[in-house]
């Protein structure tokens, strides 16, 4: 492996905790992220001796906090290849953040009978807010569906985007691990007259990304999926779409002048920030990307496809058969999240079994109800990897199984 | 420390690898109502046959984990033959079982006190009782008595 | 004083600050409280040893983040006196709380014509987003102007509220201080039939509240402001007026179901908290009021005003008619924000002067426009009180404002 | 550390204690246009009057304090009798002045380069250079050059 990970495991207070006599084997990420330490000083730092609201004061900690805020804002949008900060606006988070598109953007530009394209394996959060406004307005949903090797089934691509307005797609899949090929996806959008949503809350923790060389119209993410603090999200659009948007939620900083008539609206990014904005929690995420800057996003993606490798391996010597995988069975375009089943065990009683010796994995439809319905199943367990996990932790995965299926076996003895 | 025999009791796992009363009754007569899970997607369904107070058949159907479908089949053996009243009176003191946790992170609120249950008796529904030391695996508990319920309740106000 | 302001200050590490070698003297609570150690511990602690997402893993420490999430959520709902925690969802802040009610409950209850009631000391964040719902759906808004002393004036009361679909009002002015008496508000709007929102952004923090008590239907507030962290607030409604409102935000925890076609709503409160939530930022509310709950709101209360009163004395007899308070000159329904005003000098250059000295007060609109023109005036500063602040921070007050007034006189020497 | 003195010289005091150019124009012909700072509240108001891409004259109003009034009295005494081309000079040679944390508080994009404006002369507007110390009141010192720039614009795209 090339990252050190006992040096990076060392900066996470949380996976050096035992639990039932087990050392603890976090593989959970793609729920949420471990912090490392520096994001819990920096945040701690400034609540001990900057901390004030911000675009408010005159005074000095008034003014350090805005500027570190907005540093902070800075320095997301060029982790994620932004022209500008004012194309960058704070959200909680990004279901936040597509619901802001879907709310603004879309109750603008999409009338009854308008199509947004979304794919099979969307999360909730890229799904309902086109669900509600099909509700209010009447637009159409189209899904490009997925192939056998739970890759998206691009065979009648043209055709399903022909005439539809927007693609809202992911650049990585929370079930899958499968990776999208977003300045592909653009390209055909584009022809087809569409504007393009990227979801990157699973790609902008464990890849390289670059909303402008995807040459998308918006993208969003999260910060506690990198290492962030919860609470805090972002939502990147083009600045002349951002301008055109009318603004989503009403209130203090979103605001030029407010009368008993009326009501103008701030520059933009601040038109879509209504209220005071998750402060601590943009100055924790900027740590959270120096972090991960540190490493480099390279070496981060280097390090989970190898360790994806080895697990996907590992998991077909010890069960073969026996335990399904839902995702790609190649690393090419793949990210480090590893569903699984035994065909005869439901996923919460192996993630229970799990438990009893320390390894966290994830049980459920993972916020992606209509995937399991096209998979056919209720729920996988999921063991998702990061830049602090190592074979070691997929060993302690492994060997957790070896128990689970022995003690659910039709006959246990 | 609860371990997972406290969990998977040798009856739970029975009621799990062979669930009584599985299958379909047709819809009318029977009543069918779909319970979910929206944290785990497991799903519950129901056919009741309701006639003159008394709860004639109970078939069950869905997918989900060992607990939900042994709690499922458990259900469905304990009121089968019994009268609304009597069905609704066990699902109360199985609520109060599981209600110690599930208050707290449910907010559902059990009405039921020790007092008016105390002649319930659950049978092999105790076992379910290591449940409550496994907070988040309460709602797989208590799925098919919520479902059971509101199936009832349409029954009912169907009337 | 009844309250040992020095123990108290000694948990705030920010207060312990120099500047410009003055020790600082924070007034900007009103804008954003301080936080004292424990919250910063809490907050800390949960991320080094029970950090997960919420409500989806069956592995232990996800247990233990679900729990105490959610007995954070009993913390708050129990802090302002709700029946149950399922009255209490989880927002960004207040702003994002009045934003909730406007689109869910105002889309679904209001058309055009219906009248909303506001007063003229209302924060933006109780304007904007009725202004949005007028401009959208040509609602009317009506305002209860405030008199002489800076207190509503309720002469017309029952004339404004006629008809009314509902009355939106601030339990406590973040400009003047007003306390508003929020139950006999209530019954007066009952009485015409209106529901009734609470802006309790600024009252929660200051004074014991108790949403039964007050009757009302909807309440808002934001952690920050009561020593708790950035990125949090929450919406207190009745149980019956949540079921009937149809979703916010759509994406994952605030579902049941998902489909293809559609998608069915969770139980209250989650139904409105799409996404991941503020978890961290929660156990930090959470730890924050057991702060002020540890010292007693009653007391809390009773040394602000005290200490308001001993404030507007000195002001009083420092400056006399030179400087005009804008605010209730008794201390009865009052809380601690004293807003004043040099008339020929602006208050941006009171508060740089001040600055100079450590003292941060506020200067600007306080995102309350509209009262500013009712009182024809672009800006006041704004000294706001709480529980750390002591005599000695008035004096310094006092002190800077003898200086900028110095500065400032047209004929300086 | 920078004192009160870096902010508030003398200069600024004399403009803002006695603004020049202070009054109204008839609209029209003159041309009016209103600036706010929607963080403090401070509000400009501009007349305009441009004939033959000359600004005759410039009448200033509005409220705020002593740096953005004191910086908008010096703006209307730098363009008045310039021609447009030769205020916007000034401006982007002020806002030059004013970028290093504009651009960074602000994200405004200040596309001025040291060489373009080598030989602007600010005169007495050099004396808001020390604004530059405090950033939060730089936009209280570029408030009347954004609405002089915004009035500027106005004017040409109307005819
Ligand atoms: C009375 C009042 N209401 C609402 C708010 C808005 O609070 P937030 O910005 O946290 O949403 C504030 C504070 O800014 C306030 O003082
Ligand atoms: C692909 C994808 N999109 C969106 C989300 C939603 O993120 P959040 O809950 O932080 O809004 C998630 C994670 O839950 C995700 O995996």
């Amino acid at each position: 492996m090339s990252l050190d990970i006992a040096r990076i495991r060392a900066d996470f207070p949380l996976l050096a905790q035992e639990h039932n006599g087990h050392r603890l084997v976090y593989l959970d990420s793609a729920s949420s992220a471990q912090k490392p330490q520096s994001v819990m000083h920096a945040m701690d730092e400034f609540m001990e001796h900057s901390y004030a609201n911000v675009h408010r004061g005159v005074y000095a900690i008034a003014e350090a906090a805005t500027a570190r805020f907005e540093a902070a804002r800075a320095t997301v949008a060029g982790f994620i290849g932004a022209r500008e900060s004012a194309e960058l606006a704070f959200t909680r988070n990004a279901t936040e953040a597509i619901n802001l598109v879907a709310h603004s953007w879309g109750r603008t530009n999409l009338a009854a009978g308008d199509v947004v394209v979304l794919t099979e394996m969307e999360h909730h959060a890229n799904i309902v807010p086109w669900h509600m406004l099909a509700a209010e307005r009447g637009i159409e949903l189209r899904w490009i569906p997925i192939d056998a090797e739970y890759r998206l089934d691009l065979t009648n691509l043209d055709e399903t985007l022909s005439g539809a307005k927007l693609l809202a797609v992911t650049a990585m899949s929370n079930v899958l691990g499968t990776v999208n090929d977003i300045p592909m996806l653009v390209r055909a959008a584009r022809s087809a007259g569409a504007h393009v949503l990227v979801d990157a809350s699973q790609a902008a923790p464990h890849l390289p990304i670059d909303v402008q060389a995807w040459d998308a119209d918006f993208a969003v993410l999260t910060a506690h999926k990198m290492l962030g603090p919860s609470g805090i999200g972002a939502l990147w659009a083009r600045r002349e779409l951002l301008e055109a948007m009318p603004p989503f939620l009403g209130g203090g900083e979103m605001i030029r002048d407010v009368r008993k008539d009326g009501f103008t609206t701030n520059d933009v990014p601040w038109k879509f920030e209504a209220g005071t904005p998750a402060i601590t929690e943009a100055i924790g995420w900027g740590a959270a990307i120096d972090y991960l800057q540190g490493i480099g996003m390279d070496a981060v993606h280097e390090h989970e496809v190898e360790l994806t490798r080895y697990a996907l391996d590992a998991l077909d010597a010890e069960f073969g058969e026996r335990l399904t995988i839902y995702g790609p069975s190649t690393t090419d375009a793949r990210g480090g999240v590893i569903s699984f089943l035994f065909p005869a065990i439901h996923a919460h009683d192996v993630s229970q079994v799990l438990d009893e010796e320390a390894v966290c994995v994830r049980a459920g439809h993972h916020c992606a109800k209509p995937l399991m319905r096209v998979l056919q199943i209720p729920a996988t367990s999921r063991a998702s990897l990061y830049l602090y996990n190592d074979t070691d932790d997929v060993d302690a995965l492994i060997v957790g199984l070896t128990h689970a299926e022995k003690f659910f076996a039709v006959d246990p003895t | 420390m609860a371990g997972l025999e406290d969990l998977y009791r040798e009856i739970i796992l029975d009621h799990y690898r062979a669930p009584r009363n599985r299958g379909e009754l047709e819809v009318p007569p029977a009543h069918q109502v779909e319970g979910f899970n929206p944290l785990c997607g497991d799903e519950v369904i129901l056919y009741l046959d309701v006639e003159n107070g008394m709860v004639s058949d109970v078939k069950i159907a869905g997918q989900g984990c060992s607990i939900s479908q042994a709690s499922t089949s458990m259900m469905s053996a304990a009121v089968k033959g019994r009268s609304v009243a009597e069905a609704r009176t066990i699902t109360r003191a199985f609520k109060a079982l599981m209600s110690i946790h599930e208050s707290k992170i449910g907010g559902d609120d059990v009405d039921a006190t020790a007092d008016d249950l105390a002649g319930v008796r659950l049978g092999d529904l105790e076992a379910l009782q290591g449940v409550v030391k496994f907070p988040v695996r309460i709602k797989c508990a208590t799925l098919a008595w919520n479902t059971l319920v509101q199936g009832l309740d349409e029954i009912e106000s169907s009337h």
